[in-house]
């Protein structure tokens, strides 16, 4: 397999994720990604790291986590990777938002909407015993 | 990055004015001051998001649950101003109809 | 030893250096380095990884280079690695510039005096058969 | 991130004007279209570098070898409204006293 265009690790602190966004941000602009689409894209791969810090890794921020991205004839690749506690499949499934009702307001539960909406394709492996694997991908269109 | 929040007392309501990104980083500091004035109770809440340039879904949260809290207090509680790709996130989580927004500061 | 805040490891392709530029120059704002330094050190490490394609690597783009960036008390530090043709010593040592003579222009000889400028301490390690790692230190005034 | 390079015919000179980055991936586009229109050897050649806000240690061997060009071709060469940071890079190179700099494009 090609050596990935990037490979970045970071620590699992919440205040590394500007970083994580400035250079996802560049990275699509710089393949000529419409901004639209590298918006959605930034907040999806920001969601997925949000998760692995809060669910995978329980807010601990001293853990490691990996995003590589490789591009190929078809498709940019974002694979997100953590050590934590694995999720459960039932809890990471496809989900579409409907127009919120007013009267049943629920902070929380946007962010594999986000991911979903955001990527043509998306796959979330979780490890056997830990780990996650979040890929994550994008069709493209030049 | 930092988040610079501002508040300014008008004769009708309280505005808090986020400078920056809200994410999980910086969105319980700007979850601490919403939650803060609508304790007070004794007026309407407006969130400045006009220089707000990236929100996530924990900013998201953040401006739902001050709706729920102002909602059972019987307080107003509303967004002037969010910029376009804050306006983008909101309608992403299909919440843009939920909120009272007013678009001059 | 702490985990470092951000690893990088990226494509030896001067395409992804401005990738690498978005995240050191996020990096630096975020820890409130003023803007004069940070630029100097965002100029500095896009000198480290130039040399390192154009003479650990004569130029191949598929090869591995790797920046990592440790806080501690007293000093950031980038570290970037590869596993080119070791440098001769004698090539990046500390040098500094002098008003260049217009009638003896010479387009090169930049990079070094750049890396030395923007930090407070620079080291050279070649390897002993291949690679090299450069270790740049910034001093914090927070 | 790509570098727009575009090319300007004035009654006294070209004008190249660069957009963008310039590094060791955009560096050799500009390099070429410097060194084609001082081959033609007919008029000065000015460099327009106020929309460059990034340069590094190839762009400036870049400009250092139109210069040199231009001198044994006794053509004039200059660079327009450098920016800040452009400048700051040909001051850290100690070479902001070799080029001819006119303020306005
Ligand atoms: N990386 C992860 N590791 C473990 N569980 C996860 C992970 N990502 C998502 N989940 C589970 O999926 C649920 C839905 O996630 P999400 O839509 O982002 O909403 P929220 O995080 O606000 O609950 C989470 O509550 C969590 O139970
Ligand atoms: N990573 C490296 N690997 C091998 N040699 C290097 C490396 N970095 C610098 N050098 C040597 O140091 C010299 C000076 O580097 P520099 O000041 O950047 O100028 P330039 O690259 O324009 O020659 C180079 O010409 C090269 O011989």
């Amino acid at each position: 397999m090609k050596r990935p265009d990037l490979h970045l690790e970071f620590r699992s602190d919440p205040k590394l994720l500007s970083c994580v966004r400035a250079l996802t941000r560049r990275y699509l602009e710089d393949l000529g990604v419409d901004a639209e689409r590298a918006g959605n894209v930034v907040l999806a791969v920001d969601e997925a790291c949000t998760n692995a810090i809060r669910h995978s890794y329980g807010g601990r921020r001293d853990r490691k986590l990996a995003i590589t991205i490789r591009p190929n004839a078809d498709f940019i690749e974002f694979e997100l990777c953590d050590n934590g506690v694995p999720a459960r499949a039932d809890q990471v499934m496809r989900k579409e938002l409907n127009p919120c009702d007013p009267s049943n307001l629920k902070p929380g539960g946007l962010g594999i909407p986000f991911i979903y909406k955001a990527f043509d394709e998306v796959a979330f492996v979780p490890g056997k015993a830990r780990g996650n694997r979040v890929r994550m991908r994008l069709r493209r269109q030049e | 990055m930092a988040l610079d929040i501002d508040k300014r007392e008008t004769d009708s309501s309280w505005m808090v004015k986020a400078k920056g990104d809200v994410d999980l980083y910086t969105s319980p500091a700007l979850r601490g001051v919403i939650l803060k004035l609508l304790a007070k109770g004794d007026k309407a809440l407006g969130v400045d998001l006009s220089e707000v340039l990236y929100m996530d879904s924990s900013g998201v949260a953040t401006l739902v649950e001050g709706l729920k809290v102002a909602n059972n207090a019987k307080t107003g509680f509303f967004l002037t101003a969010p910029s376009e790709s804050v306006m983008k996130v909101l309608q992403l989580a299909r919440l843009d109809a939920v909120f009272e927004i007013r678009n001059s500061v």
